[in-house]
């Protein structure tokens, strides 16, 4: 008996509304209505075209980062590659390398070490990318203590400092910048067959391997994307702060992952979209800034930062309650360290 | 007959959405071994978790020894004496045979209450030799065979002195020899005075243990029989609801040149010295027990893993694969044989699932274009008569048998010459087998090479051309299979000495 | 209960972000002091100091300081006094240059910039709040590492974070007064970095000892280093064979110079500090000084000061001498800061 | 990965090599490294890293990870400084106990937020370190708890000794001997196991599988509060910023001693090592004479080193396995 099968993309006003996304976007526009409500200062233009620039710097490692836990993995070592990168930069740029070329040493040195990275995950896969991380994130960021010691180093060309605070056509350039490769990340991570492959791994490792998806290549490339943008954020950063120490980045990473997580990204791999990191980045952005101005102390942010990630993280789990309990509603496992095992050679 | 143990009446039971049971019957007498038959989706998982109380029933009641009970969980239901033996084994591969038997349930020594390990280990032991067994309990779960496993599994069943023992389609991952094992194991329990429910897709098991049989279908009791009474072709139409003339449709495939020719195999401690080849149009059989090393020499010539020594050679000229990628780039193509965790992505649709060996021929530089793959998965899973409303259904919510053709579409999306089936109807219901072995002979026909991974006696016969039988990891002997019995292939997978 | 705990939920995160609302701002000019971070009794004390001295003006001080001490942190803070058109920062900062961009920023948009206690270079202020004549501090601790050691032995130095602005640039100074003849017998063995950490300081500083045997003297230049060192020669029952001076706390250093572990130390009053600083901002937006060399004003209860040439090449004004602690005062001073 | 019990007895066997080599090169480059005061010092001051580990291993069997402690020592050292310095008399056993029920309750929550909510560990973790970090400095006004605030009793919870063994080094003995009893040969201890190795059994099995992550989560944040009473004592002061990151370091010990982050596998005497291996690269570097600036990128790379051996020693115990079994 031949049977049809349809191709009409199932639609309905529920599911789309309960998408993670829209809880987001309601947060987001609290978050300015507090804001203006607390501060007279807050509903200027400034704020939406000055702002940015002070908090996108760590926001380049948002968007690879959240390909990186798609995929399954984790990665804690991006802070310390800011650093290294940006070290290696300035100490070339004294060396006599003309700015330009110093700047792309910086990609460079950054990329190699993503790549490192990548190598240890991939001839290791015993090991989650946890572990690997840790160990590079200590070894990086020593590097870059041999390098430059106890010293700062600064005195940058003019030109560059552009990078960090001139606008263009007046919106800053590192809003621009940002905006270039968020949208870049979203196409690659939704439109194209690599995305779509980090998803299938994210999902399930074997069956993507079986299924021919050179999943090696994936990781290398993505652990490389992640250091060019953390080379990138050195970039950015180091033309705010004018010049740079190898302590600089510090602890960028936990409050990058914290970012992606909120932006509905689950650590066990394969799901989430760069839509809501994209959003999270702002509404943190946009609630430090707000709360700064009503000089709300640093130890009262954290705590709402804190309960603003579990008790939107909640809500996300009890709404899709009933269906988490049909699936014998198991606890989270984290994939990302599941998949060590199971895809280490038999 | 024997007085009634336990007895099921009108249970029905239903989840959002899904009706799992209703009204269904059943009893079971002591020492009786009573089979329940049923396609996938017939309702029998859901059957055994009513019994050990993970479920409870909307409507109807459980009565044991005559008597009404409520079972309000799995401690609940071992306490009165009912153990199943779940059908993807349960067991803990981290933890020690001993352990996986006991736990839970522990025996701790007085005062400090810490778990008597020396006694454990002994009654552990006993209860091996009971089902003749002989590996030592103190190893790790997860370095026993699938057969060893299971029969932990009936060791710890033992271990909570059931009475009531459920297994779940046991058999479906075992080997002839290994079935048969079992068969002695069961009617052992059973002579001792157990009531056991046989939940099986094999025929063969029914025939050869089952007392009686009961047989659900949609979620619907159908009716129970005594299997002494009863045809085969009967009990095939109750399952499936409408008649299957031919289990093993014969096929009129010209058989061509030689496709895949594999040389000298080896990869230490998993095979050796395998060598074997494979024309157009023709299917070979790949059997032999489980552990003897079938699916290592898949998925070495897969690229999976790398093979030692020896070489593989496609269309005459030797392979260099570095991974499935490549593999299937020169034309092989693989089924592997644990479809939930090789072969699908269970939270993608099936268009998804269906592409993903070949996204780069619906990707225009990388860019995806989903209209194509969409029609794509359309026109395959029509082709393959795949029972699913649309291709954006997940392929979690398919039945076996479905599963396993969205997992054969992913292998016709790409242009390949050579096909691996690994244990292509493992799991699948009597009416799907028969649309999957229709689909092998119609890949025949298309020109294919098949190998055909299996450990189905009957299966074997029926589809292959030629049977290369493995044994401890060598080639055992390549027959013919019209000039070849069961007896033959069987003499030749057994070795010498016991597993 | 899901549904309800759904509202709750909900209703907690609009608390989160509502609860901000309490704090709120009043009326008149405003002057800000950043410090390095937060929960650092030294800077709670300095930033009060300001707070009495803007208050006591008529005028409406902010106090702030990030979680975490970097200056990634301080920029942010920054960016967000600039839009509250604040009349003057007084910046601690936590790095020597990194702020200039965002400072500069600040001076454009006719905001009075000025650094206290920890400086930022020349450029990026008007003029620097300096406790103490840094080269005064280098020369103060080595004189006391030579009169504690007796004239002669192995002296090291157990400093902060190796980036740390103040502590590099009195080492700076201390090397200079070591290359002197007088101290040719006191030799500086190692400088250690603890990193204002309690446990890597311990293990520094058992480091120290147990590498260099015979060491006099530990020169600890930071609070929590100075405290971390005394602990561990207390625990060591090393007091009269190796001595500890440095900057610290009297409140954490009390015990250690009770017990004669350290016989002396030096700070100044961190209160003094910020209060002087206050002095300084109204000063600066009052026009009464534009922060060149030798002009003059009044800091309320401390008297006049002067802007004096500071070694960096910027201006600053000099609180006084280093204060010394020993046992004679500690009693006084440990329950003041 | 699954290995017969002889490859793993080999894999720890190749941990400790790794460490004895350590100790070498470390004697060599200082002859004070290998003396009983030295040795003494490495030990107390990896005597929390050791407590705190033993939580981190159950919490990692069950496929989890907190990120939390670091904040619940602060919190709990804070907690009960403030009391001793507000009531100097207290007994120290009542700050201990104390301290331990501060982080039993941030543990707890912890448990609820993963157990019954099923928020993963990660996030249910890293916002609570937020959370409590934040309330630290609120209860304490940022200020801190100095020596000369504590009671000298206090104080001796870390400073002081019995037969001649610094307190934090008994109790972190007394806490590893409990724990070795607890988690292999109680029914509970093994039932942490089996939630890790295979959860989806263990709910077939009729263990209950919530209660148990609820029990590590509690059982970690308990002895995260142990801890932190400790760490006040030791170094006398109470900061709100203490043991800032000091998650990681106990994630590394407890990864370095082999207990796999995919859950189920470990064993307590691969735990001691790894912890001790931490230990040692955490104090013995100052030790060792290179310039300071070096230290982190030698940490880095032994830590890395020992990582990779592990593997590589793991994966010829396979071969051999493979080499030397029967098919």
């Amino acid at each position: 008996m031949e049977r049809t099968i349809a191709i009409d993309r199932p639609w309905s006003w529920r599911s789309f509304f309960l998408q993670w996304e829209w809880l987001l976007v309601l947060i987001f526009v609290a978050v300015h209505v507090v804001n203006s409500v607390l501060s007279p200062d807050y509903l200027t233009v400034d704020t939406f075209l000055e702002t940015p620039m002070s908090f996108l710097d760590k926001a380049f490692l948002v968007l690879p980062m959240t390909m990186v836990i798609i995929l399954g993995n984790i990665d804690i070592s991006v802070g310390s590659i800011v650093a290294l990168s940006a070290v290696v930069m300035a100490v070339a740029f004294h060396a006599g390398l003309p700015m330009p070329l110093a700047m792309l040493l910086c990609l460079l040195v950054a990329s190699a070490c993503g790549l490192v990275n990548g190598l240890l995950m991939t001839s290791f896969k015993e090991l989650s990318s946890v572990i690997v991380t840790l160990a590079t994130m200590i070894i990086f960021r020593g590097i870059a203590y041999v390098i430059l010691e106890d010293q700062a180093s600064g005195q940058f060309p003019i030109w560059y400092s552009a990078l960090g605070w001139e606008s263009f056509g007046g919106v800053p350039i590192i809003l621009i910048a940002f905006a270039a490769c968020a949208v870049l990340f979203t196409l690659l991570l939704h439109k194209t067959s690599f995305g779509r492959r980090i998803y299938g791994m994210g999902n399930n490792l074997t069956a993507s391997r079986y299924s021919g998806v050179r999943t090696d290549s994936i990781i290398l490339i993505v652990s490389t994307l992640t250091g060019l943008m953390a080379g990138v954020t050195a970039l950015f950063l180091t033309s705010r702060m004018g010049s740079t120490r190898p302590n600089v980045a510090q602890g960028y990473e936990l409050e990058v992952i914290a970012m992606v997580v909120l932006g509905g990204v689950s650590t066990s791999g394969g799901k989430g979209r760069m839509a809501g990191p994209l959003l999270a980045v702002f509404i943190i952005g946009f609630l430090n800034y707000g709360l700064g101005l009503v000089n709300i102390p640093a130890q009262v942010l954290l705590i709402i930062l804190g309960l603003l990630l579990v008790l939107s993280v909640l809500v996300l789990k009890v709404r899709f309650r009933e269906r988490a309990v049909r699936g014998s509603g198991s606890l989270p496992v984290e994939k990302v360290a599941a998949r060590g095992p199971e895809d280490a050679a038999q | 007959m024997a007085e009634t143990v336990l007895e099921l009446k009108g249970i029905s039971k239903s989840f959002p959405g899904v009706k799992a049971l209703q009204d269904v019957h059943f009893d079971l007498g002591r020492g009786e071994i009573h089979a329940l038959m049923g396609e996938n989706g017939a309702g029998k998982s859901t059957f055994i978790k009513v019994v050990t109380g993970v479920h409870q029933p909307d409507a109807g009641q459980i009565l044991l020894d005559g008597a009404p009970v409520r079972i309000e969980g799995p401690k609940d239901s071992q306490r009165l004496g009912i153990a199943a033996i779940y059908q993807h084994v349960t067991c803990f591969p981290d933890l020690s045979v001993t352990e996986n038997i006991f736990l839970g349930h522990e025996t701790v020594r007085p005062v400090l209450r810490n778990i008597d390990w020396g006694q454990l280990h002994r009654r552990a032991k006993d209860l091996l030799r009971q089902l003749d067994a002989g590996f030592d309990p103190r190893t790790t779960m997860g370095n026993l065979s699938v057969a060893q496993q299971q029969i932990v599994e009936i060791a710890k069943a033992l271990s909570t002195g059931a009475r009531i023992i459920i297994m779940d389609e046991p058999t479906a991952p075992l080997t002839a020899r290994e079935s048969e094992d079992l068969y002695r194991i069961t009617e052992g329990l059973r002579d001792q005075g157990a009531s056991i429910i046989f939940i099986s897709h094999r025929l063969e098991d029914v025939f050869r243990l089952a007392f009686r049989v009961t047989v659900l279908r949609d979620s619907r009791y159908v009716g129970t029989w005594e299997v002494g009474r009863l045809r085969q072709e009967d009990l095939v139409r109750a399952m499936v609801g409408r008649e299957i003339n031919q289990l093993f449709p014969r096929r009129a495939a010209a058989v061509g040149d030689e496709v895949l020719r594999v040389e000298g195999l080896s990869r230490t401690g998993f095979f050796e010295d395998v060598s074997f080849s494979v024309r157009r149009g023709e299917i070979v059989a790949l059997t032999g027990l489980i552990g003897a090393g079938r699916t290592e020499v898949c998925e070495a010539i897969y690229g999976v893993a790398r093979p030692d020594r020896g070489r593989v050679l496609l269309d005459g000229e030797e392979l260099q694969v570095s991974g499935p990628a490549q593999a299937l780039e020169k034309g092989i193509g693989y089924l592997p044989e644990d479809r939930l965790r090789q072969g699908l992505i269970l939270d993608w649709d099936l268009a998804r699932n269906v592409t993903l060996p070949t996204l780069d021929r619906f990707a225009r530089l990388g860019w995806l274009q989903p209209a194509k793959e969409e029609a794509a998965a359309k026109d395959l899973g029509e082709r393959l008569e795949v029972r699913a409303r649309s291709v954006f259904d997940l392929a979690s919510t398919l039945s076996g048998g479905n599963q396993q053709k969205v997992v054969v579409a992913k292998l016709l999306a790409g242009s390949l010459k050579v096909l691996i089936l690994d244990e292509p109807t493992k799991g699948v219901d009597v009416g799907a087998k028969t649309a999957i072995f229709d689909i092998m002979n119609g890949l025949a026909r298309m020109g294919y090479g098949i190998v055909m991974v299996s450990s189905e006696m009957p299966e074997v016969l029926g589809m292959s051309d030629r049977i290369v039988v493995m044994r401890e990891g060598r080639v055992a002997a390549i027959l013919h299979t019209q000039r070849s019995s069961q007896e033959e292939i069987l003499h030749a997978a057994m070795p010498e000495r016991r597993v | 209960m899901q549904k309800l705990f759904t509202r709750g939920a909900l209703l907690g995160l609009s608390l989160a972000i509502a609860a901000p609302a309490v704090a709120h701002a009043a009326s008149g000019d405003k002057y800000a002091i950043v410090f390095k971070n937060t929960g650092n009794p030294y800077g709670d004390r300095q930033m009060g100091g300001f707070k009495a001295g803007i208050e006591e003006q008529g005028f409406q001080a902010i106090l702030r300081a990030p979680d975490q001490p970097t200056a990634e942190a301080q920029i942010q803070i920054l960016e967000q006094l600039i839009s509250q058109k604040v009349k003057a920062i007084c910046i601690v900062g936590n790095d020597r240059d990194a702020l200039q961009p965002v400072l500069t920023k600040a001076k454009k948009q006719g905001i009075k910039v000025f650094s206290l206690d920890s400086g930022v270079n020349p450029a990026s202020r008007l003029t620097h709040v300096n406790q103490a004549d840094s080269e005064k501090i280098g020369r103060t601790l080595v004189e006391a590492a030579y009169d504690m050691a007796g004239g002669s032995g192995e002296i090291a130095i157990l400093s902060a974070t190796s980036q740390a602005t103040n502590q590099n640039l009195w080492i700076e100074f201390m090397k200079k007064e070591l290359a002197k003849p007088k101290f040719a017998n006191l030799k500086l063995v190692k400088i250690a970095y603890g990193d204002d950490l309690r446990d890597k300081s311990v293990s520094e500083a058992e480091g120290l000892l147990q590498s260099y045997p015979n060491l006099k003297v530990i020169i600890a230049p930071t609070t929590v280093g100075i405290a971390a060192a005394g602990k561990v020669l207390t625990d060591k029952g090393l007091g009269g064979k190796v001595f500890l001076t440095g900057l610290g706390l009297p409140s954490e250093m009390a015990t250690y110079i009770e017990n004669g572990v350290c016989p002396y130390m030096f700070l100044w009053n961190p209160i003094d500090v910020g209060y002087l600083g206050a002095y300084v901002a109204t000063a600066l937006t009052s026009g009464k000084i534009t922060g060149a060399v030798g002009q003059k004003f009044k800091a309320g209860r401390l008297g006049e000061y002067t802007i004096t040439k500071a070694p960096d090449g910027g201006t600053e004004v000099l609180l006084g001498p280093p204060f010394k602690f020993d046992k004679s005062n500690i009693a006084d001073w440990k329950a003041v800061y | 990965m699954r290995g017969a019990p002889l490859s793993e007895r080999f894999r720890e066997l190749g941990l400790l090599a790794f460490i004895v080599l350590l100790c070498a090169a470390f004697q060599v480059r200082n002859h004070n490294f290998l003396t009983l005061g030295n040795l003494g010092d490495l030990l107390t001051n990896t005597a929390i890293l050791s407590i705190l580990s033993v939580g981190m291993m159950m919490v990692i069997l069950t496929r989890g990870i907190d990120l939390s402690i670091g904040s619940t020592i602060a919190l709990a050292g804070m907690v009960s400084s403030l009391t001793v310095s507000a009531h100097r008399g207290i007994h120290p056993l009542v700050s201990i106990a104390e301290g331990v029920l501060v982080g039993t309750l941030v543990g707890a929550l912890n448990g609820l937020l993963i157990a019954r909510f099923a928020v993963l560990p990660i996030i249910a973790t890293l916002g609570l370190m937020n959370v409590v970090r934040g309330a630290t400095y609120l209860i304490s006004g940022g200020a801190w708890v100095s020596a000369y605030q504590m009671s000298d009793g206090f104080k001796a919870i870390a400073t002081g000794r019995f037969l001649g063994v610094r307190h934090p080094i008994l109790i972190a003995l007394v806490i590893n001997l409990a724990f070795v009893y607890f988690i292999e040969h109680t029914r509970t201890g093994r039932q942490i196991y089996a939630v890790g190795s295979n959860p989806e059994a263990a709910d077939v099995s009729g263990i209950p599988r919530r209660r148990i992550v609820a029990l590590v989560y509690t059982l970690m944040g308990a002895l995260a509060g142990l801890g932190g009473v400790i760490w006040a004592a030791k170094f006398a002061s109470a900061q709100s910023d203490t043991a800032v990151g000091f998650e990681l370091s106990v994630i590394a010990a407890t990864v370095l001693g082999g207990v796999s982050i995919a859950g189920g596998s470990g064993k307590p005497s691969g735990l001691v090592l790894g912890t001790i291996l931490l230990g040692i690269l955490n104090n013995a570097l100052p030790l060792i004479k290179v310039s300071p600036f070096w230290q982190q990128a030698i940490q880095g790379g032994v830590i890395l080193a020992a990582v990779l051996t592990n593997v590589l020693v793991k994966r010829n115990n396979q071969l051999f396995a493979l080499r030397t079994r029967a098919i």
